[in-house]
């Protein structure tokens, strides 16, 4: 492809000890497209976009932002560059309520003096958004005032997805985001990726459904091993294919 | 602080945390609140003395000190921390504040800043240990503890520091409410309380302070920058330890050198009778003034009532078992 | 006779290493005790000798002075000076101290039995207390006393004996109605303060105010000060550090004990030295004195006044 | 403490806790045990006195009874806990163990057993109020404090028991290797060590006491009794405060009411010191040992370079910061 | 149905505050059969699956173990009557490894005196044991002695999923096995499914992956609102319906 990537990494090294959890992997993100990574339980993904979200920092490899070079030191830093992440263990706070946790690190203040003055946040507002959010995702809420430690599974991989949909400015990325999800809730997810898309934001999802990757996404990025092994578009192979691929039983060629 | 006792400990404090300012007397305050009016009932009924306006206002001014410390260590508390060298800091601030005014010849406003400053400045020591070089909270502040007290014991040479002009004690002037004397200091007491309620229930520095402690890599994950919340936590605190100094001074009218030695556990105690949990991220700095409460009233009636102290001590440990057990009975019923 | 003996000091220190003395006080967290290290400091400059020092954790810590004593034996001190947070069981540690050859010597409070150390350098307690209490009997002139006594906390020798010595001088026993409210103040102003404002709820007619030492006096007097009685409470006390003389100049005590512990520290250095010099160990009980210092003079009870308190005073 | 210190403070002691026994100076320990050799080259570098085997073995006599406490301290922090009351539990049981001989003429045997069955009824205590009415331990401990420090001095009348049969002593005595004297005490609390680290690294309760401190309700949810885990290490532990008891009667010759006050704040410093995380679940009860040693170290070291009193406070602090300095920065290396 | 249900329920109601999780619930689970529950998110699966292992205490309704009325006091209880359980959040102890999480409560002892007088644990015994169970379900692991919070998403549910397989005596119960496993370790866990059943212990399994359900399920009990409002055979219904009947588009009668 001619046009630069918005996000991609070289050869990024992770290591935990004597576990390599990436070794070396490569990653390309183009503008626009819905790029799905997939690969067997512990084949790196995860550890792929905590490196790439600042979460961790890699042992060795280097990353570009619209082709420029980056290095987030925190998630901060990736936050800052339009970058939000849903990570697979969800980083919610567990006694806070949904609005608090959907605003959390940008929290809404009060308009007038009560806001400047008194800094005073803007509770009915971001509750009210809040639960704007989550009827999207139409997830079935009985209470919004819970905890989200209260919340069922899916509840509350619903809070993290909606979260980070809210926010994305740059770049969105879901690491299996509807794993936990219901059948309706996972189509609307699937809906909201492609809203974002649509809004022209390229976006990376992880997921173990392949049914589901192969209805949205654009480009498969197969993660074995600690390695990007391949990159594929869905048209171009069978299912099958690329299972065979992501277990190691095939080898593609370039 | 088994997580066994944490269901009954979290989920009540959890909601209101959410929002504390509609829920000051949620269910996590509501237990130290029960407990407190069963104690005042009980001496009440024990003693004609306990039940006047001024002896209340009495109690107010005798957990003044700790419950200002209190404060600060609710704080703290809430990021899953633990504050050892409150008491030694307040010391220490008090001593130099009223050095810096009998024999620095400061005015004694200055004198009082600069005494909250070093207040600060020990906070922020600790802060600073904590989350660059990622010390244990316990470790830190006992070391902090050792070197406060210490500082404060060869700077003042163990001579209590008397003569202090007027000004410097203004707090512990009183004034009427009908017949009942008022100390400013308690009034100033009763205000923090109140500021840091709204602080943390109602700002985004408040919600990120749970947010911290209720779940510090979550917290760092979206992008709040964990470390800061944490420095600014253990600043404010030491500020709110060096007011504590301040109304330590007023309270006894000079710089004590041997002052709140045992106010760090007094302190953890208030805040712990008060619902909040030691793990952080649950509870309510209104339910420390309850905790600090109880504590006063608890010692003050068993005094009013002649209790011999040897057996006052005794009592003292039953009824503080009794006062969270009260707490816990009453969450039960909340849910 | 400083300059002999400052002599022989740096003699023996051109022998091995100069003379160490240990001085282990209970706490570090008294005047009292601060001036006993800084009279014991002066006199081992003046005579080139080493003194270390250490100090029990909290008033009544025995271990910590245990621990103290072994260690100052492992670094060799040639005699001990300690005023022990437990008049018994400090003693077989400094039984084992002396079997080691330290001379070990009593500073203020003696050990039960007394032979357990070499010498005792010591103000009687017991009698502190008994003058004041013969002062505020004296003082009352038969008028009806209700009496509040401020006092240290469980089982700490000092504390028991100046309280006992108060209700002997003032002719009572332990349990006489006339002690409306006891309370422990751990020698701290603020719970001093405290204390006394409980027991004016308690008894708002309390008249005469025994206190364990002046910072538990001065917190006393602001509790009475509040309730604007400060004018008509009688409040005795123990110690005569400065700013307790001070605050009996000014009228806030009416009277305190003055004790003297530079006086004790200094000889016992000075009886160290003695024995490492000459090898002669100091013995017996000697006492450093007490005074009864007020500005109002009463009779049959002798008194020296203020002028004389502060120029004897230690802190 | 707080969470954000948790990654470098778990994962290493985490693997470790898997299996202690194999990894006893795993990535937890190793800090510690650094941190303790560095103080003693220090120490020997700067005094001719600290480097003897008679100063060393005499470190390990100091450090004996808070050491052993800190044991049981152990045991209560891996489940998330915290003990404040195992000085005032051990205070009274030396109280009933000696007076019992003294006054009531038992044997010394007998006396001993009941002295530390007394110690376990106050952990059973602990422990049964935590659970059955799911109180923190923090304040039941705390009241707990309270009562035992009440009834030492209640039963002892403030007397110290003096005039003990040399059997009660006798873990006071010692034994010769080569030069160097060493009290049984001390090879007592070496071997109480060993054992818990073998309780706690190779048998089924040991794994449990690690599952329920790291997620209790996990431990729950698998079918494990997580109730009677917590009695037994409360009632463990206070079997311990009372060898404790022994040896401290042993070491000091009396039974004195007054000690171990300050026994609960310096057996939690042991602990962490130790690289054991307050959170629970994660730590080396060997680690315990090393912190209790680095503690003791200090003190005879400032001591025998003759620092003065209020300054060996002052560097205390320091050092106990730098410990832990030296913990994180070696676990970093590690990792 | 003949046969008496193996575990059932009558009325299980359980409320939190002011949210009913559970609104009088039934539940029949039948001699050697595979059970799917399925239902939107915050149906009221998992508080129903707690319920009936004795993780909660139900407010009202009854409980039947092959008939005769029992009451489950803690997950104890339960696992003594031979009942194994996979939690939605998999209740593992993060900091220990991955033999310590799966003999958890069921340590192995070695044998002689050692075991029985020092009553040392047989680590090497267990480790061996884990490792194969955990190679059964194909799950690649670089080292066993990691803590579990080392763990992929995929390893840990792995841990949770393979250490209630090995234990099973009476009936097996699933809360979302294979939520966060790959292709093929999805794949392994219905094969052990099946091995379960065919050793005759039926299992219950909570699932939103639809095609695995009708794969596996002899009956499919649909979970609504905190209720049971239908239970269906695969074959009788077209996924389509049955997706319609859980998400209320659509009624059964019967
Ligand atoms: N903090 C850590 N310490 C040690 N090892 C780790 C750590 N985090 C991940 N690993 C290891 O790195 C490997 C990759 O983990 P990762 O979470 O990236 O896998 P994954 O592709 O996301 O798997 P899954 O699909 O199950 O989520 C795993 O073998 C895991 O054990
Ligand atoms: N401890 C609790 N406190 C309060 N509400 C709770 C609690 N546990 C569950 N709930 C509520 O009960 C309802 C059912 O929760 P449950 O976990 O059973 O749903 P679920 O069917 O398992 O959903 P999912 O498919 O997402 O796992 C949810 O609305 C949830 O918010
Ligand atoms: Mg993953
Ligand atoms: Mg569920």
């Amino acid at each position: 492809m001619t046009a630069t990537a918005v996000l991609s990494a070289r050869g990024l090294v992770k290591r935990y000890g004597h576990v390599t959890a990436l070794d070396g992997s490569d990653f390309d993100l183009m503008p626009g497209e819905v790029l799905a990574v997939i690969g067997d339980n512990g084949a790196g993904k995860s550890s792929l976009i905590k490196a790439l979200t600042g979460a961790v920092q890699p042992d060795e490899g280097e990353m570009f932002l619209d082709g420029r070079p980056v290095r987030f030191h925190n998630p901060l830093d990736a936050r800052r560059n339009g970058i939000e992440t849903v990570y697979q263990d969800l980083a919610l706070a567990p006694a806070l309520d949904i609005a608090t946790n959907m605003f959390m690190g940008r929290e809404v203040r009060r308009r007038g003096p009560l806001g400047t003055v008194l800094r005073m946040l803007d509770k009915p507002h971001m509750r009210s958004e809040a639960s704007r959010y989550m009827s999207e995702l139409q997830i079935g809420l009985r209470s919004l005032a819970q905890p989200v430690e209260n919340l069922s599974g899916g509840q509350r991989q619903g809070v993290a997805v909606a979260r980070a949909a809210a926010w994305a400015k740059h770049v969105v990325i879901m690491d299996e985001p509807t794993a936990a999800l219901g059948v309706k809730e996972s189509n609307q997810v699937l809906e909201l990726i492609r809203r974002v898309r649509d809004r022209g934001l390229p976006v990376v999802l992880i997921s173990h459904n392949m049914p589901q990757v192969f209805e949205i996404a654009d480009r498969i990025h197969i993660q074995r091993l600690g390695r990007r092994i391949a990159v594929v578009r869905p048209g171009d192979h069978s299912m099958a294919d690329v299972v065979a691929v992501m277990t190691g039983a095939l080898k593609l060629d370039g | 602080m088994t997580s066994s006792t944490a269901p009954p400990e979290s989920a009540a404090p959890a909601v209101s945390a959410a929002r504390p300012w509609h829920r000051m007397l949620s269910a996590s305050t509501l237990g130290p609140l029960v407990a407190l009016l069963i104690a005042c009932v009980f001496f009440s009924l024990r003693t004609d003395t306990f039940l006047s306006g001024g002896n209340l206002s009495l109690v107010i001014q005798q957990v003044m000190v700790v419950g200002t410390l209190a404060i600060g260590q609710t704080l703290v508390i809430l990021t899953a921390g633990i504050d050892l060298s409150n008491g030694a800091i307040m010391a220490f601030g008090s001593i130099v504040m009223t050095k810096l005014v009998v024999d620095g010849h400061l005015p004694p406003l200055l004198a009082i800043v600069i005494g909250i400053g070093v207040c600060a400045a020990f906070g922020l020591g600790n802060g600073l240990l904590i989350t660059r070089i990622s010390l244990p909270p316990f470790i830190v502040t006992l070391g902090m503890l050792n070197i406060a007290f210490a500082l404060t014991h060869i700077y003042s040479q163990e001579e209590t520091v008397t003569g202090l002009p007027t000004e410097m004690t203004a707090l512990g002037n009183t004034f009427s409410i009908g017949e009942t004397e008022v100390t400013y200091g308690s009034l100033l007491t009763i205000l923090l309380f109140l500021v840091f309620a709204y602080v943390l229930g109602q700002t985004a520095w408040g919600r990120r302070v749970y947010a911290v402690g209720n779940n510090a890599e979550a917290a760092r994950l979206t992008g709040i920058p964990t470390r800061r919340v944490l420095v600014t936590v253990y600043t404010v605190a030491g500020v709110v330890y060096g007011v504590a100094a301040l109304l330590l001074v007023a309270r006894t009218g000079v710089g004590d050198p041997k002052a709140g030695q045992t106010d760090n556990l007094d302190s953890i105690t208030a805040v712990v009778l008060g619902g909040t949990s030691l793990f952080g991220g649950r509870g309510l700095v209104i339910g420390t003034l309850l905790g600090a409460l109880i504590v006063g009233v608890i010692r003050n009636g068993l005094q009013l009532m002649g209790v011999p102290s040897i057996y006052q001590i005794l009592i003292t440990g039953i009824l503080v078992i009794l006062a969270v057990s009260v707490d816990q009975i009453s969450r039960r019923r909340t849910r | 006779g400083n300059s002999g003996s400052s002599g022989a000091g740096s003699a023996s220190g051109a022998a091995g290493g100069a003379v160490k003395v240990g001085l282990i006080t209970k706490t570090d967290t008294n005047p009292f005790f601060v001036k006993m290290k800084e009279g014991a400091e002066k006199e081992a400059k003046a005579n080139g000798v080493t003194l270390m020092t250490a100090a029990g954790k909290f008033d009544g810590d025995n271990e910590g002075q245990v621990t103290a004593i072994e260690n100052m034996v492992a670094a060799g001190v040639k005699g001990l000076l300690i005023t022990p947070n437990d008049s018994k069981a400090i003693v077989p540690a400094l039984e084992k101290a002396r079997a080691k050859g330290v001379l070990v010597i009593a500073l203020d409070t003696p050990t039960e039995p007394q032979t357990a150390t070499d010498a005792l350098f010591a103000t009687d307690n017991l009698k502190a207390g008994e003058l004041i209490g013969q002062y505020a009997k004296a003082k009352m002139a038969g008028k009806p006393a209700k009496i509040a006594t401020l006092d240290l906390a469980p089982g700490i020798s000092v504390g028991i004996l100046r309280h006992d010595g108060f209700l002997k001088g003032f002719g009572i026993t332990q349990g006489d109605p006339s002690i409306v409210c006891s309370q422990d103040t751990s020698g701290d102003q603020a719970k001093g303060q405290a204390a006394m404002e409980n027991c004016l709820q308690k008894a708002p007619d309390i008249n005469v105010v025994y206190t364990i030492n002046e910072p538990a006096a001065l917190g006393a007097f602001n509790a009475l000060k509040a309730k604007g009685r400060e004018k008509e409470v009688l409040i005795v006390s123990v110690d005569g550090g400065c700013t307790g003389t001070k605050a009996v100049k000014s009228g806030q005590i009416a009277a305190t004990s003055q004790q003297y512990p530079l006086k004790m520290a200094s000889q016992g250095v000075g009886a160290v030295i003695q024995y490492a010099k000459t090898g002669t160990k100091a013995s017996g009980y000697t006492d450093t004195g007490v005074t009864l210092i007020s500005d109002q003079p009463v009779s049959g009870v002798e008194v020296k006044d203020t002028g004389f308190g502060l120029a004897n005073c230690w802190g």
